[in-house]
C-alpha cells in the first residue's frame, strides 16, 4: 500500500490488541449515514514512474523563452548550494521549533535570518517570516494600528504607486476591521507620489502612511520626505521594499529623520524560484518599540539549564496559541523553509555580492529601456528615475504585441493599462530585465519588439 | 555553535554567485541611496555549506525521528512529491506568465481544484489561502459576505469550542466578529444544550474540527449543524484533522458550509520548520461567489483564471499572486500517487494506528483523556496524576522523549485537559516504531518513580540543556550585534 | 577569490609565517626553466549563473524523445528519494572509508550492498564494486586466472554473443598478462551459443568460460548445460548477468549443479541514470572459496573495543595500497556514490518490485517485437526466447531508418550488423523496451517504423 | 544500528516504486528461470529514507568535517557543479544516443579534451578511464604499445619510486611489467645515481609525481627525464598530485610522456565514500596514436566520436561506453567556472596552507619529514619519537583527531616514513580551520605526554570504539545471513 508500513499481520495484530475485528470498526462513532464507502472524482493512483511522466509532460507545456517579467517576483540566480541545503531532510521535514531542544539548527538559522534582515533594513528587529509581500503589508498595516497610540482614526494613506495586488490584497484582510485605505494618487508624469499631494491630509488623523520603494513602475519615491511628513503628523511610515534594491537604495531605517517604523516585503528575491508564485516569504521589520506588536515568530537568543547558549521561540504571548483570539495574528504556519533559503542566500552572496546583483539589475533595464525607446512610437511612461523596472508607452494596444512576442519565446512584460484608470489609454507596459539577462538577450528582445510593433501597428 | 556572523571574516566572499560589476553608474539621487554597509556575513562557500549542514543536524526531523505530535500530521511526505514540483519549469515559471505558456501549471491547479471539493463534499474550491489560518480567514470572511450580502447586518459572533485551535478565534477576530466559547461536553462532544443556549440571531457561524482536536468524533455533528443553521448561522469546518477521515466522510455531508484543508499536514508538504503550507478553502454552493481569487477555469481555450472580473462578490486576493502555488502542486501530485484508493486507506490506517497506540499505553497504565471513546487520528493522555504524586509534568515527559530519539507530543493543548500529551502517529509509522514508542513511555513512567530528576531535568543529550524561556523574553535578544 | 577563502590579511600573516615574502615564493624549488605564469588554453572564468545558462543550453541540444536504446544500458524508473538521499553531504562528500569509525555510515551501507548482490546471485560474496560490467568481466577473467588451479593455459573461452564492447574491453586489459580470449561463435538461427559446439574444446586445458545472461541479442543462454561442460572441463565458469533479469532467470549460484563461481555484471539497471554510459558500477561475486583472490574493496562486520558491532574494510592485503605490485588488481577509487544509490534503489523496489519490473520489461518487449514484427520486411533475426531486448532483421540498411526515426523523435535502438561479420549483411537493428514506456509509445514506434520503412525502401 | 535486514518484514514494500503487474505470462522455459527469493529488505518507503538518512549520519564527510588527508585532495567541490552536472537532459542521455542528438554533451568532452591537453602540456587526451589506476592502466599500456610497435620487445621494467602510491605497481604488473623499486635521497628528490644504475635496455618506463607523495617537489626531474629517456624509456605521471602545481607548471615541460589525472581529487568531483572518479591520460605526440578510445572529434558536421576505426593503434576500450562520461561533464563545468585564473590559483592557495600549516605545526615541536624543504600542497610529520617515547603512534593520533570532529590525515603512507602523518589541508579551507587544526594538534601533543590512554584508546565519542580489523578478516563475515 503506497506509503502505509503495515502487512498483514501488523493489522492482524493490532486489531485484535484494540479487540475489534475490522478497521471498518474503528469508524463506529461516526453516524452511518454520514460515512461514504470511496472517494468520486479521484481518478485511480498511479506509480511514481507515470506520475513523473505525467508531471513531466505537464512542465513541458509551461516551457518558456526569456521572461522580462518583473511587477512583484523577479528572477534571479540563485546558488546550487542553497535549495541543496536548505532541501536536507533535517530542515525540510521537521516541525515548527516549538521543542527548542530538538530545533536548534532551525532555531539558530531563524535567529541569524532575523539579524541579516534587520541589519539589511537598518531596523532594529524582525520577525522570522509572514506569508508573502503583499500579505505582509496587510500585517503591517494591522500593526501599525495596534502600534499608533496617537492615532484613532484607522486611516492608512497608501501611494497609488505600490503594486495594485498589495492594495488589493490590503483591502481584503484588513477590510472587516473598519481600517481606511486612503489611496494618494501618483503623479501622472513621475509615476510617483509629490509629496506636496500629502498636504491635503494635514489636518486629519491619519494611522499610517504605506510608502513602497521601488514602487510598482519601479520608480524611487521621495522617500525621506514622505516618512517626514508622517511624523510630523503622529502616523507611522510602513515602508514596503524590495530586498536586493536595499543594496543600493536607502534602507527603511534612515529614512527621514528617525526611519521608518515598520518595514516588510517580498522575499522572494533573495533565492527562492519565481514557481507561480510562491511559496515565497514575506518579511517585516520595526523599531524596537512596537516589537510587542509584531505578528508572527520571534526567535531569541537565551541560554540553557547550564549557561550554553541557545535559541527559543519568545514573546509566544502575542501569538494565537497563547494569546488566541487576542494574539496580534491569526499566522501560525509561515514560510520557514523559503526563509532557510533565503537564509543561506544572503550568507552566499554576501552584501557585497547583493550589491552587483542590484547594479546588474539597474544596469540591464536601463539598456534595455534605452534599446526599447530607441524603437518608434515606444517611450517611457514616466521620467525619474528607476531601479530594474520600467513603464514604457506602446504606440498600440499592449495584449497583442505580447502576444507576437511570445511566439520569438519572449514574455515581454505586463500589460498594466487595465490596472488604473488614468492608464487605461496608455498602452502602458511594464519590463523588467534583472542580472540574468545577456545582452544579447536585450537585442533580441529589442529586435523582436521592433518587428512585433511593425507588423501590429 | 557558532553563529555564522562569528565566523565572518572582512572581504571574504563566496565569489562565483554574484555577476560581474558593471560599468554602469547608477543614475540615483544622492539621497536616495544607500549609505552604509549591514552586517552582514563574509564566508566561503563551503564555510556556508558546512555552517548549514552542521545546522541541520540539530534538528529532529521526519526523516531522522518518530514524530508523534497531536493536530499536526507529521506523517512522511513522499520524495517524489517534492522532487516533481520542484521541476525545473515549474520553478522558472513567472506567476504572470501568460496563459499560453502555463497550460501545465494551471491544469494541475483546475484538477486539484476539483479533486479537493469532491473529497470535502463541497461545491467549489479555491487554493490561494496560504496556510490554515489565512484558509480560516477565507472562511469566516465568506461567512461575513454572505451575511452581509443577505443584509443580515446583526449577526456579530463566532462561536468556537474550548478545544479549538488558537487559529480558530484569531481568525475569527481578524474578520471582525467577537468569538464566544463553547465548553465540550464531558464526552468529548458538543455540549448541545450549551449550544442551543449560545445560538441567536446574533450567530454568524460556528469553527470546529471534526474528529475535534480532543480526538474523538463529534458524534452529535448532525445536531449541531441543526441548530445552527436554524439560528441562521454558517458552518466553518478547519480541516487540519482531515488525515483523521479520509474517504470515510465529508465535511460536506456532516453540513458544514466552508473548510479550509492543511496541504501540509494531509497532502504531503514536508513542514520546512515551519512552513510553508496552504490551505485551500472549499465552499457549498451558497458561499460559491464569495471565494477568494484568482482561480483556475476551462474553457475551449483551455484553462485560464477567474479573477475579480470573473467573481464580482469574491472577498478578494489574499496574496500577491495566486499563494503558494508549489504547495498545490504538490497536493496534486500526491493525490495522483494515491489515487482515490491510497487517499481512502489514509484515514484507515492514521485512525488504526491511534487506535493502537491507545490502547497499548493505557494498559501501561497511562491515563486516557477519553477512555470510552474511539480514539480518530489521534487522542490524549493526561498526566495530572504524575503532576501531583510526583511533581513530574506533562513538559517533563516531553523533554525526556527528545533523550530517546522521539519528538514529543503535542503538550498542553487543548487547554482544557490538564497536563496532556497530544498524540498522532500517522498512517505512515509502523507497528515496530508504535512498539518502540510504547516501550519508551513505559520506561518514562519507571523513570518518573525511580528517578524524577532524570524526567525534571531533561533533555540531557541534546545540543542544549533546558533553555530559559522567560531569560529570553525579558531580556530579549532578537538580532546579533557586531562584538556581542 | 572561486573557492577559496583567504582574505588579503590572512594571506599577509600566513606569508609572515612561513617568512617569505610572497606565493610565488613557494615555488622556488621548481626549476626556473619550468615554471610557467598562466594556463594557455583556459577561457576566462564565469561565474555560477552564467555556467547555468551555458549547460542549459548544451543540455537543450541533448534533448530527445523515446529511447528504445539498451545494448548495455537501461532506461528504468529510479525513485526520487535514491538520489536525494544519495547525494547527502555525508555521502557523497566522504572519503573511502579507511578511517572506520568515521565512516560507519558508508560501511554498513557497503556491508548491506554486498549481501542485497550476494543474495540476488545466489553467490556467497560480493565487493564492493569496481567500475563498469565490461570492466567488471576483465576483472573476473583476471581473477579466475589466478584462482583456478587446476588450468595453467590462461585460456579463457567466452561466448560470442556477449556484448561486443564486453570483449573489446577483456581483450584491452588482459592482453599484456598473456591470457588468451578464445570466441565461441553463436549460432546463426538461435543468436545464442548451441553447448554441442564446446565439444571442439574437449581436449583443451581452459581456464574459464564466460557466459552472458541474456546475451547482447537479449536472447537466453542454456546456463545450466555450458555450466556443466566449463566444470566437468575443470574450467570456471564466470556468469556475466543483468541485474533486473535476475528477478525472473535463474541465478549463477543456481546455474549447474554447483552454480557459477564468478558472477559479474553491470550495475547500472539498479537505480543509475544513463547519463552517457557512467558513472555506472560493475558488481562482482564469487564463492567464498575464491574470495581472496577478489578484486576491489570488501567491507565486514567485526566488532569494536566494547564488543559492539561495526564494520570495516577488510582483506586489505589484496589491495593495492598494501600489496603493491602483488595486489589482485591495481582498482582504488571505486564507484562508490552509485553503489550507495543502488543500495537504497534495491531497498526501495525490493525484490517483489523488482521482479515487477523484470516483468514489465519483458513484456514490452515483446509486445514492441509482436507490433514490429507485423510490418511487411519486419522480422526476428534469432528464434528462441529472449528478455528485455530482441534483435530484427530490416528489409533495408538500419542507419537511414534510424535517422528517419530520430525526426519523429524515437531512439529506435542501434544498428548492431557492424558488429560482426556473420551479420553485416543482415540489416540488424536491436530495440529494446523497458518498463518506462507506455503502450502509446510501442504503438508509436510501430507506426514511424512504418512509414520509415515505406518512404525508404 | 540495525541492518536494513533487521527492520524488514516479510510482504512490506515502497509500493509506489514498482509498475503494475503485468498480465502478460513468461515464455521461458523453466529451467532458465529464477525459483528462489532472495533475502531481501522488505521495507516502506519512510523505513528507507529513515534508515539511510541515518547511516549517513555516521559518516565523516567535507560538507561536516576538515579532512586534511594527503594524497586525496579533499577540498569542497562546488555544489554548483554537481547540479548542473545533474541536470535532467544529461542523465536521460543514452550512451549509445546519436551524435545528432548528443552534440550538447559532446562538445562539453571535446572542450575538456582540449583544456586538460593544455593544463599538462601533451599533445592529446583521452576521457575514458574511470579512475586513477584505470588511468595508469592505461598510461602504462601504452608506453608498452609504443615500445611494441617500433618492435622494441626487450623492456620489460617499469621503475617506480619507494614512495609511489600502490596503484602505481600495481597497474604496471597488469601492463605485463616487472617493477624495480626506486630509492628516494634523503632530501626527498629521486636519487640520481641509483636511476643511473637502473636503467638501461630493459626499461620501459618510470612512474612518478611530481610533487611526489613525500611531499616535496623533485628539483631533479629535468635530469631524471634526461636520463631515462636516454635510456629509452619513457616518463609517466602520476597526476594525482596535480592539484599542487595547477597552472605553475606543466609535467608536459618536465619531460613526461604520458599522464592520467584524477578528476576527483583535482577537477571538483566530490568522492562519493569511494568514488566514482575519473582518470585522464594525456599523451605526448608520440603516443597519440595508442590513446584509448573513444574520444571524441570536431568536423564540419559537429562532433563525433573517435573509435577504434579512426585510431588502429588505440590500446582499445576500457569500459562499456565511454567511462564515467558524469564526471567529465564535472570536470567541463569546474573549469568553466574557474577558467585560467581560478584555476591559476589552485595551486597557489593549495600551497600556501600547506606551508602555513607546516611551519606551524614545527613550531609546535612536530617533526617534519623534510624541514629543509617547502611543503608542496602536502607534507609530512613524523611522530617515530613519540612513538618512542610514549608509546604513542601515528595511528593513535589519528584515532584521536577523529574525537576532534577532524578527518585523520593519511597515515602509514608513504611507507617509508615511519609513523607519519601526511597532511593536506587543500586550498578551499580558511585560515581559521586550520588554526584549530593545529591547536588541536598541540592538545593531542599535550595528551601524548600526560593522558597517552586517551589516545591508545581513541576515538571516544564516535558511533563505534575502535574497530577489531583482526578478527573481521580472520572471521569472515561479509554477507548478512537471515537468523543471524
Ligand atoms: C487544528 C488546527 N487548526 C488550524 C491550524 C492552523 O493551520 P496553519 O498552521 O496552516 O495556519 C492548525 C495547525 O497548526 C491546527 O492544528
Ligand atoms: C598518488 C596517487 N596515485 C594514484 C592514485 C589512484 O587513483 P584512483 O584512486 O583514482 O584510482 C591515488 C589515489 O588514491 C593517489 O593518491
Amino acid at each position: 500500500m503506497p506509503y502505509i508500513p503495515h502487512t498483514e499481520h501488523d493489522i492482524q495484530t493490532m486489531l485484535e490488541t484494540i479487540g475489534v475485528t475490522g478497521i471498518q470498526e474503528l469508524f463506529d462513532e461516526i453516524p452511518k449515514a454520514l460515512r461514504i464507502e470511496s472517494l468520486e472524482g479521484i481518478p485511480e493512483g498511479l506509480g511514481e514512474m507515470d506520475v513523473s511522466r505525467l508531471m513531466l509532460e505537464k512542465a513541458a507545456q509551461d516551457r518558456r523563452g526569456v521572461c522580462f517579467i518583473g511587477a512583484g517576483a523577479y528572477e534571479h540566480h540563485i546558488p546550487a548550494a542553497v535549495w541543496d541545503i536548505a532541501s536536507r531532510g533535517e530542515f525540510m521535514t521537521a516541525y515548527t521549533p516549538y521543542q527548542a531542544e530538538a530545533s536548534q539548527g532551525t532555531l539558530q538559522l531563524l535567529y541569524e535570518y532575523q539579524t541579516m534582515m534587520a541589519h539589511l533594513l537598518s531596523m532594529d528587529v524582525s520577525n522570522a517570516s509572514l506569508y508573502d509581500g503583499a500579505s505582509a503589508l496587510a500585517e503591517a498595516v494591522l500593526m501599525a494600528v495596534r502600534a499608533n497610540r496617537h492615532s484613532h482614526s484607522k486611516r492608512i494613506l497608501v501611494l497609488g504607486s505600490l503594486h495594485p495586488h498589495y492594495l488589493q490584497t490590503v483591502q481584503s484582510i484588513v477590510r472587516a476591521q473598519q481600517i481606511e485605505i486612503e489611496v494618494i494618487p501618483f503623479s501622472a508624469q513621475q509615476g510617483t507620489v509629490d509629496p506636496a499631494t500629502l498636504a491635503a491630509y494635514d489636518q486629519q488623523d491619519i494611522t499610517a502612511l504605506v510608502i513602497p520603494q521601488p514602487n510598482f513602475f519601479g520608480g524611487l519615491e521621495a522617500v525621506d520626505a514622505l516618512t517626514q511628513w508622517a511624523h510630523a503628523h503622529k502616523a507611522l511610515t510602513i515602508a514596503v521594499v524590495n530586498p536586493v534594491a536595499m543594496a543600493v537604495l536607502k534602507e527603511p531605517g534612515q529614512w527621514g529623520d528617525s526611519g521608518a517604523d515598520i518595514a516588510c516585503g517580498e522575499g522572494q528575491p533573495l533565492g527562492i524560484p519565481l514557481s507561480s508564485g510562491g511559496p515565497y516569504f514575506g518579511f517585516i521589520t520595526c523599531k524596537q518599540e512596537y516589537v510587542r506588536q509584531m505578528p508572527g515568530r520571534i526567535i531569541g537568543c537565551t541560554v540553557d539549564s547550564n549557561g550554553k547558549r541557545g535559541f527559543s521561540l519568545t514573546l509566544q504571548a502575542r501569538e494565537q496559541h497563547i494569546r488566541r483570539s487576542k494574539a496580534t495574528s491569526n499566522i501560525c504556519t509561515n514560510q520557514g523553509l523559503a526563509v532557510t533559503a533565503a537564509t543561506i542566500f544572503m550568507s552566499l552572496i554576501g552584501f557585497d555580492g547583493l550589491k552587483k546583483v542590484a547594479e546588474n539589475c539597474y544596469a540591464n533595464t536601463h539598456r534595455l529601456e534605452s534599446l526599447l525607446t530607441q524603437i518608434s512610437g515606444v517611450e517611457r511612461l514616466f521620467t525619474g528615475p528607476y531601479f530594474h523596472e520600467v513603464a514604457l508607452r506602446l504606440p498600440c494596444k499592449v495584449e497583442p504585441v505580447l502576444q507576437q512576442l511570445l511566439a520569438a519565446d519572449i514574455q515581454g512584460g505586463i500589460d498594466i493599462s487595465p490596472y488604473y484608470d488614468s492608464l487605461k489609454q496608455e498602452n502602458a507596459l511594464l519590463v523588467c530585465a534583472t542580472e540574468t539577462k545577456t545582452d544579447a538577450d536585450l537585442v533580441y528582445f529589442a529586435e523582436q519588439l521592433k518587428r512585433a510593433l511593425h507588423s501590429t501597428v | 555553535m557558532k553563529l555564522i556572523f562569528e565566523i565572518s571574516q572582512r572581504h571574504r566572499h563566496a565569489a562565483v554567485q554574484a555577476p560581474r560589476p558593471t560599468d554602469i553608474s547608477l543614475d540615483i539621487p544622492k539621497e536616495l541611496r544607500r549609505t552604509s554597509e549591514p552586517q552582514w556575513p563574509e564566508v566561503s562557500e563551503l564555510q556556508v555549506v558546512r555552517h548549514y549542514t552542521q545546522l541541520s543536524l540539530r534538528n529532529f526531523s521526519i526523516d531522522t525521528n518518530f514524530y508523534p505530535l497531536g493536530s499536526c500530521t507529521m506523517k512522511y511526505n513522499p520524495r517524489g512529491v517534492h522532487k516533481l514540483a520542484m521541476t525545473r519549469e515549474f520553478l522558472q515559471r513567472h506567476p504572470l506568465a501568460p496563459v499560453e505558456q502555463s497550460q501545465g501549471f494551471l491544469s494541475c491547479a483546475y484538477d486539484l481544484q476539483q479533486m479537493l471539493a469532491s473529497i470535502c463534499g463541497m461545491a467549489a474550491v479555491s487554493l490561494t489561502p496560504m496556510a490554515g489560518a489565512q484558509g480560516e480567514f477565507a472562511g469566516v470572511a465568506m461567512i461575513r459576505a454572505y451575511h452581509q450580502d443577505r443584509g443580515d447586518h446583526g449577526r456579530t459572533e463566532i462561536l468556537c469550542p474550548d478545544a479549538a485551535h488558537g487559529t480558530n478565534p484569531a481568525s475569527a477576530v481578524m474578520c471582525g466578529y467577537t468569538v464566544k466559547e463553547l465548553p465540550t461536553g464531558a464526552d468529548g462532544n458538543t455540549d448541545l444544550e450549551r449550544l442551543k443556549a449560545m445560538v441567536g440571531p446574533q450567530t454568524a457561524g460556528i469553527m470546529l474540527t471534526n474528529p475535534s482536536t480532543l480526538g474523538v468524533f463529534d458524534q452529535n455533528i448532525k445536531e449541531v449543524a441543526r441548530i445552527v443553521h436554524e439560528a441562521g448561522g454558517l458552518l466553518y469546518y478547519d480541516g487540519a484533522n482531515l488525515n483523521a477521515i479520509l474517504g470515510k466522510v465529508r465535511p460536506g455531508d456532516m453540513g458544514f458550509d466552508v473548510i479550509h484543508l492543511n496541504l501540509h499536514k494531509t497532502f504531503a508538504t514536508p513542514h520546512g520548520g515551519g512552513g510553508p503550507g496552504s490551505g485551500p478553502v472549499g465552499v457549498s454552493q451558497r458561499l460559491k461567489p464569495y471565494l477568494p481569487i484568482p482561480m483556475v477555469t476551462r474553457d475551449e481555450q483551455g484553462y485560464r483564471w477567474l479573477t475579480e472580473q470573473d467573481c464580482p462578490k469574491t472577498i478578494g486576493r489574499l496574496s500577491t499572486f495566486m499563494g503558494n502555488a508549489g504547495i498545490v502542486l504538490r497536493a496534486y501530485i500526491y493525490c495522483r500517487l494515491l489515487g482515490k484508493d491510497g487517499l481512502h486507506r489514509v484515514g484507515e490506517f492514521a485512525t488504526l494506528n491511534a487506535n493502537y497506540l491507545m490502547v497499548k499505553l493505557q494498559q501501561a497504565g497511562f491515563t486516557l483523556a477519553y477512555p470510552q471513546r474511539r480514539a480518530s487520528h489521534e487522542f490524549i493522555i493526561t498526566l495530572a496524576k504524575q503532576a501531583k504524586n510526583l511533581g513530574v509534568n506533562a513538559m517533563d515527559f516531553a523533554k525526556r522523549l527528545l533523550d530517546y530519539g522521539v519528538h514529543a507530543p503535542t503538550t498542553y493543548f487543548p487547554l482544557l485537559i490538564p497536563e496532556c500529551l497530544l498524540i498522532e502517529p500517522t498512517e505512515t509509522e509502523s507497528k515496530e516504531e508504535l512498539d518502540r514508542f510504547i516501550d519508551i513511555m513505559i520506561a518514562l513512567l519507571d523513570e518518573a518513580q525511580n528517578t524524577p530528576e532524570t524526567l525534571k531535568n531533561a533533555p540531557h543529550s541534546l545540543p542544549v540543556r533546558r533553555l530559559d524561556d522567560v531569560k529570553a523574553a525579558r531580556e530579549l535578544n532578537l538580532t546579533w550585534q557586531p562584538g556581542e
